[in-house]
């Protein structure tokens, strides 16, 4: 019905009224989502968002696909039924830092170690938006909210050393202010066969108002944070002179000698070393470190789908073509005459 | 196994293998299964597992058993009581003895009553010795002596000759109740093809089991169970896991969709996992979740996939779905969910069975949401409704629970094994597409939306958790509207009572009286009321296996009888429901000791109230 | 303010207060509510948050809404339809006009109705031009613009000066009921101490709205409504979420215990967590969990250790706390649970109120579970229950789930300060080492066991999720002990009925019709029976606060009456559970809209059934 | 009333059998943990045991302490209360590779990040041994079981990694055939201040017989473990001749030259070069590399409960000691005289 190769990304907005805060950083988000979709090649009816509860899991209501706004923290369960039911679809989970990390944190772990063929988009805000402004998972201790009122005490986790931790094949962070970041991010994401985890730094104005700034705003971008590119070395810096070096057994910034390429500083590659250096990358926190963006690590590993249809492939080749009476039949039986 | 000896026939027997959890008493139990099975018997069974995967030898929580009914009548249950108690060790003389009918025949091992093994079972003083048994007729043999001896020539080491020692009980067993051996025979065979000195051993060991008690003459009488009318065809031994999941399934098959199962093992509903894991030759997808929440929900996936969608569990497990289940109701996708209950609350205790999650069942969830409960009666029962289940689930798009529990999970039955072609089709139909297309349009006739599944061009669409406007689908917090949908989703499972049987009544239809049950005491009860009608005594029966919504006639039936019985393995529920239904008074039997109803106990009880 | 008038005097008035969330509408209605009571009206009022955080700016779904009941006698509900409407927008007038009463007074900020605003509130034509307000007096007011004007001098930018039109608004209302506007002068310098520019325009603009319509006397009537005979003494406005969160730390500090609550935020619960996370003070722990399930669980813990334990949800949280309640229920541990209920089922309509979590309450866990239900009737009730549940928790060593809901958690009703002298102490013990210490040893009075807590010496034991013998607590899977257990625990439930009142009837004792409700539809069914019994109709009421057991009296004050209503807003739960009870036969009275019931509709209703 | 200094091993002892296979290795475990306890200087009144559900989860019987066997999963969350509750008490948590990383993996990230003081064991025996058998979230891909009998499709996830990437203040693994190893970790365990997470290489004879004896065999043990200590170099090897080097992004294993400490040669120590360091010793993953025993991180960060208690003191001192009064008449009020 749908030609996918003529879809614009206006076919991928659905008849909704977008209900998200003004200013909210989920609008660009839903745009740069909008705006690849049509460069999947894949027509709309093969594509499925899965969310779970809180702001950002409004998201399947703005798409003109199929959707479903399932229940708080078990989109990844709900995802991994849809693509292991049809492994023909294209599936996309949206989930925010309190579902998914929060009391979805378990159901996250394991979709990633499974390796179901899903992109999951996790909008970091270090907030809990909906339910009006309490800590979350990945707030800063210390942070006061209505359910913290002398600061939370709890140290936060980050969310890519939670995938890395749960051998996720694909894992990633972008950010909201920048969509040709977000769209590059996405695609590779989609190009991924297997669990493609990506981590968006999401503004939350109404109770995080402008968390991420230090961090992204275009003032400080090029030194506090650093794009990684396959094959590029890890400098940042308005003037690219500040290094990531590798010094025995930790990591350290300094400022790039004359030489080219010194020893000790890391070139990125995003599809090597795994398990070590995507670890140690993860390991970078501001303001100690500038903030990775773009892909940590991609690794080809079976997809959980594929390796159950091929059980079922197998099973059938063995088997021969079953019949209930065959089954039935099965083990021992007698007749009465 | 030539002498002709003349033998007392029985129209029925019990008889409870008991030992170490190492014993191999489930084989036993099984092996006289399949023979008494294939002689003709009516059968039925039940296993009694320890709670610990190996208890400590010798001791209590270590005792495993296995009870076999066999009659030349049809039969509906395991037996009250054995009239046969084979005891390998003091352990589980201790545990068992008291089942053992008045008089019964007791037949021990007695070379396991050393002064350790009685320690162990915490036993003071000798039970053999000190009058304990007195009651019963009693068979002392030293089974291990004897099974060393028969043994010896294999070589075997001494541990593995002792694990030899159930097969000379079942030989001793075989002789009293005029067994052919050779299907056991058989199977050794086969079973150890690989390993020839211990099939020999076992070879051996039954056959002196048999011999032995044939030549010293042990026992002054010997009995013989003849064959049973059953109708004519082909049977298999079935369990209620074992069906369920064949029902399963078949659904699948008749109505050419991917069965997908999630579920998180537990225990007694682990073996419906099992089963269904290893046929993936029929394009089954099992899989097994990090937890029971991610079960459902994988299957709520699943169903709007387009899958057959099921989830499976017990008790504990339910009450972890609950939130997702609703979730199914309020999207109104089909889904089947099955609750093989145990004894409850909380872990209670999970090898023994109970019927105490039906309001749960019912009521488990926040809001309004009602949804469809079945439960099958027998263990080949639970063929039928695993193919029920999904055909209302599908034609109605809404859950259903389905609730078996440990009885008729692990009790087993001859099932005369259908031919496929007898079996209904149904048909599913996903939507096709049509414009303009609305979620929640409806079937005039059974409220069901349509099933618009993924893939289908032209049926893209949103649903979720939050109240659905009427025929749009569009998110709706209007007041009119959420009553409107409150009463569909009501409606739609009310409806259900048209497209189910209507509740039949049997025994005497004319007695004052009636009994009804739910799920698996069907047997106990068929049993006690047949038993009181061929006793001169009037009283009817009526078994619900529906028990949302109820069948139509239901209310009429239930106001015939001037006394309603309600039984039941819990505290009140169906009689809770009947009342709060149709506010009939009633006369509650319950009893909630974590095992079926007892045929006795349910005859006295009735003839109190008659 | 100097002018005398005449004024028409009303014995109480209903205005609502409408608008964009941006707008104020929550602070203009409290500052109305705290300047009432100020006067001496009884006052009741209730919020209508919207769904979303901040939904676009003029569309209906961000319409914010306050209501305001006052009055010169005392009064039990927020209203059902407001005579007066401030209306700041279009999208707030499409979703509030048809609560409006028949020729009610409707204020419209004209300046609001164009083009674009008309459009975001989906208005194909302008409602004040195209007749659909005709049944209304309307006063149109240019509010926006008068309002710029009116703050003109403090040169704040547009959008500031913009934000000011809400006290504008509430000027004009002020005028129109006689109110002193000192309180809100007073409230808005100490608000904006650190912006004297803020202070100044909204000063400015609240006396130009009282100006506005005293000197151009747009309004033909107005009203004064004078102070009610209320009891004598000190009061605050109080939401139903406030007040159970002070009774918690009451009970704290009456058991002198230290009170631990463990939450998951979630709507309309989560003001729970937060008045009690500032509360430190009071040695309040709380704890943010990762999910409901660890909240309790961290609950039980903290109990297991001799802390007030409490946890709080809404309903769908309550179903992933289901399985750890049931272990609290084995353990016999007390702990309390809080439901702030809200519309289901599943995610349903999180900001509207419903009473639809009963029967999961009461059944909504696997196996026999019994616990205790209770459900505060009125806001101020709440504070009571919040030490009650503690009382009998303790006491009977059993967990309770309380049962507000929305309409009683965010609607507000002046409370009269009680002194802290005046409550009840209640004594919780631990118990002390003896020997043998036996874990399930219990009380022959309550049957509580003792409350073991770790740190005391000799008493080490261990408890868990399965059954346990009598006495010893040892994990026991023994047929009879079960039962025995099972009994145990339904008794100990059964007898808290005797620790609490009876239920009392209220209006026409001699009556032959009994209108029954429980929790928060009180306020609603005695504004209805008492108007009822005013104008000559014989009926009386009865409500449960206790919804298990219910007060022992239950049964005999049911069958005095013919006719039995039982009125709630879900589809029959306390209907079902009566008729399940006792047997009687009920007439109910339903209303699933996610709003409080309706004076209007249960008066209509009862008459139509006396 | 028990002098704890005078406590013996018997002591812990409860009067219950126990009921776990012959041959299992939590016979081991609980023997370590009993033979520990007096020198903890700990009273037995104020030990509680802590335990989710499953073969493992049984242990709490067999204390002579205070014990709770609660549910399946969820034992980190019921124990966090019970240390919120009274933080004198030592609280030991028991759990499994099923109860503890499959249904309560998300509670264990949570306790670990908020650094209570508690100490967690979890018995990692490869497989569900309660429930007879079914794969874990840590048994091998390919594992066939009951409910995998054409193989397992999951890849597992390791324990140590997912404690640290939840950012857990102290790391460890120990091994049940080493009563000595075990003492020493526990008490490691029993003196750090935080969260302790231990993760115990534990045999299951019925359903994953021997799974880690190509690891911890006598005969093979000097090759295939690495045994961390502080301050000492990461070698191995029946004549320590082997080492263990970092390569710039990842690490590799090789023959020692004659040199004393060649260059790159890692020398352990848990207190320092976290999050880095701890990471990539995580990483090492048998067949690959010798599996690290031994404590991998320690740091010290103040433990949630001490926060808590003094968030409560200062408000004490804050607010004065409050009274019901104060509370009830806070806010605006009125008279009626
Ligand atoms: C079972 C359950 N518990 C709690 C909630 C309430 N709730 C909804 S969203 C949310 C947190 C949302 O935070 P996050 O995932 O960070 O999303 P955001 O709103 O920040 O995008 C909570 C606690 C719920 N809907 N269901
Ligand atoms: C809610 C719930 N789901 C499932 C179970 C069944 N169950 C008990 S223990 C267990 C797994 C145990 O595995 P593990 O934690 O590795 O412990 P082990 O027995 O191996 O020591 C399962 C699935 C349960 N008791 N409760
Ligand atoms: S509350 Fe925050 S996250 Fe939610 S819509 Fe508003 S700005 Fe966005
Ligand atoms: S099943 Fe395995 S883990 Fe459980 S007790 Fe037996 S050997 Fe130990
Ligand atoms: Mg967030
Ligand atoms: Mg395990």
């Amino acid at each position: 019905m749908t030609e996918s190769t003529t879809l614009k990304k206006k076919d991928f907005q659905s008849d909704q009224i977008v209900r998200w805060c003004p200013g909210c950083g989920d609008y660009a988000i839903l745009s740069a989502i909008q705006s690849v979709m049509p460069d999947l090649g894949v027509a709309k009816e093969n594509i499925v968002f899965v969310s779970g509860i809180g702001c950002s899991s409004r998201f399947p209501y703005y798409m003109d696909t199929f959707g479903f706004h399932t229940i708080h923290g078990r989109a990844p369960a709900l995802a991994t039924g849809v693509k292991l039911a049809n492994p023909d679809l294209s599936v996309w989970m949206i989930t925010g830092d309190g579902d998914g990390l929060s009391i979805g944190g378990n159901h996250l772990i394991h979709i990633l170690r499974r390796n179901v063929d899903i992109n999951i988009l996790l909008f970091n805000n270090k907030v809990y938006g909906l339910t009006k402004g309490q800590y979350s998972p990945t707030s800063d201790q210390g942070m006061k909210t209505k359910s913290s009122p002398d600061g939370s005490l709890e140290y936060p986790i980050n969310p890519i050393r939670i995938a890395l931790a749960s051998e996720a094949s694909f894992v990633a962070r972008t950010y909201d202010t920048n969509i040709k970041h977000m769209n590059e991010t996405f695609k590779a994401a989609a190009e991924h066969k297997g669990t493609s985890f990506v981590e968006i730094l999401q503004n939350c104005v109404i109770f995080n108002k402008d968390i991420f700034n230090e961090v992204y705003d275009k003032d400080v971008r090029q030194d506090h944070m650093i794009h990684l590119e396959d094959g590029e070395p890890l400098v940042f810096g308005s003037e690219k002179k500040q290094g990531v070096f590798f010094d025995g057994v930790s990591m350290v910034t300094r400022a790039l000698e004359e030489e080219n390429s010194p020893a000790g500083l890391m070139v990125h590659d995003s599809r090597k070393h795994a398990p070590f250096y995507p670890n140690l990358l993860a390991s970078m926190e501001f303001p100690q470190f500038p903030v990775p963006v773009g892909v940590f690590k991609r690794v080809e590993r079976p997809t959980y789908e594929s390796m159950l249809c091929k059980q079922i492939d197998v099973a059938k080749q063995k088997k021969g073509t079953p019949t209930l009476d065959s089954l039935f039949q099965a083990g021992e039986t007698w007749n009465i005459v | 196994m030539t002498k002709t000896i003349d033998r007392t026939v029985l129209e029925n027997a019990i008889i409870r293998f008991c030992g170490d959890s190492g014993d191999g008493m489930q084989l036993t139990g099984s092996q006289f299964t399949t023979t008494s099975a294939n002689l003709g018997n009516d059968i039925a069974t039940f296993p009694d597992f320890p709670a610990e995967i190996r208890a400590p030898a010798g001791t209590v929580p270590g005792v495993s058993g296995f009870q076999i009914h066999f009659s030349s009548r049809d039969i509906h249950t395991p037996g009250d009581q054995p009239s046969v108690l084979v005891a390998m060790n003091p352990a589980a003389l201790k545990a068992n003895l008291s089942d053992l009918e008045q008089g019964g025949l007791l037949i021990v091992n007695t070379d396991a009553f050393s002064k350790v093994n009685l320690k162990k079972a915490e036993y003071e003083s000798n039970p053999l010795e000190d009058g304990s048994v007195e009651r019963f007729r009693v068979i002392r043999i030293p089974i291990t002596e004897l099974t060393h001896r028969a043994v010896a020539e294999t070589g075997l080491a001494k541990k593995e000759a002792d694990r030899c020692k159930n097969f000379f009980a079942l030989g001793i067993v075989y002789y009293l109740f005029d067994r052919d051996m050779n299907l056991t025979l058989e199977w050794i065979e086969k079973k150890f093809k690989k390993r020839a000195d211990i099939a020999a051993a076992n070879r051996l060991s039954l056959i002196a089991g048999y011999n032995y008690a044939d030549t010293t003459e042990i026992f002054t009488t010997s009995y013989s169970v003849p064959a049973a009318a059953l109708p004519k065809g082909k049977y298999r031994s079935i369990t209620g896991n074992q069906a369920i999941a064949m029902g399963f399934v078949a659904a699948s098959k008749l109505s050419d969709r991917t069965l997908f199962y999630g579920s998180y093992p537990i225990t007694p509903a682990s073996d419906v996992l099992h089963e269904l894991a290893a046929l993936r030759h029929f394009g089954v997808k099992t899989f097994q979740a990090e937890d029971e929440i991610a079960a459902v929900c994988a299957a709520i996936g699943a169903s709007f996939a387009g899958c057959l969608a099921l989830t499976g569990t017990s008790g504990p497990g339910i009450c972890l779905k609950s939130e997702a289940i609703n979730l199914a109701i309020m999207t109104e996708l089909p889904l089947v969910i099955l609750n093989v209950q145990r004894a409850g609350p909380s872990t209670g205790m999970p090898t023994k069975t109970e019927q105490s999650d039906l309001l749960q069942a019912m009521y488990g969830r926040n809001g309004d949401s009602p949804l469809v409960v079945m439960a099958p009666a027998t263990p080949s029962e639970c063929f039928h409704y695993g193919i029920e289940a999904f055909r209302i689930a599908t034609k109605f798009m809404v859950p259903v629970i389905l609730l078996s529990d440990g009885f008729l999970a692990n009790g087993a039955e001859p099932w005369a094994i259908p031919s496929s072609d007898s079996l209904p089709t149904f048909n599913v139909q996903n939507i096709a597409a049509h414009a303009p297309y609305q979620p929640f349009e409806r079937d005039p006739e059974t409220l069901a939306r349509g099933w618009a599944v993924p893939g289908t061009a032209g049926l893209e669409h949103r649903i979720g958790g939050l109240e659905k406007a009427d025929i749009t689908g569009n998110v709706s917090y209007d007041p009119i509207n959420h009553e409107k949908m409150t009463y569909y989703r009501a409606e739609k499972v009310a409806r259900v009572a048209h497209d189910i049987p209507q509740l039949e009544v049997y025994g005497d239809q004319d007695a004052d009286t009636l009994v009804v049950g739910w799920g698996s005491t069907y047997g106990s009860l068929l049993t006690a009321i047949n038993a009181l009608n061929s006793n001169g005594k009037s009283v009817a029966g009526a078994h619900f296996r529906y028990l949302n919504p109820f069948p139509v006639n239901t209310e009429a039936v239930l106001r015939q009888y001037k006394r309603v019985i309600v039984a039941e393995i819990n505290t009140g529920q169906l009689d809770f429901m009947i009342k709060g239904k149709y506010n009939i008074a009633t006369t509650p039997f319950q009893c909630v000791q974590g095992k079926p109803l007892y045929v006795s106990d349910l005859d006295k009880f009735i003839r109190l109230h008659l």
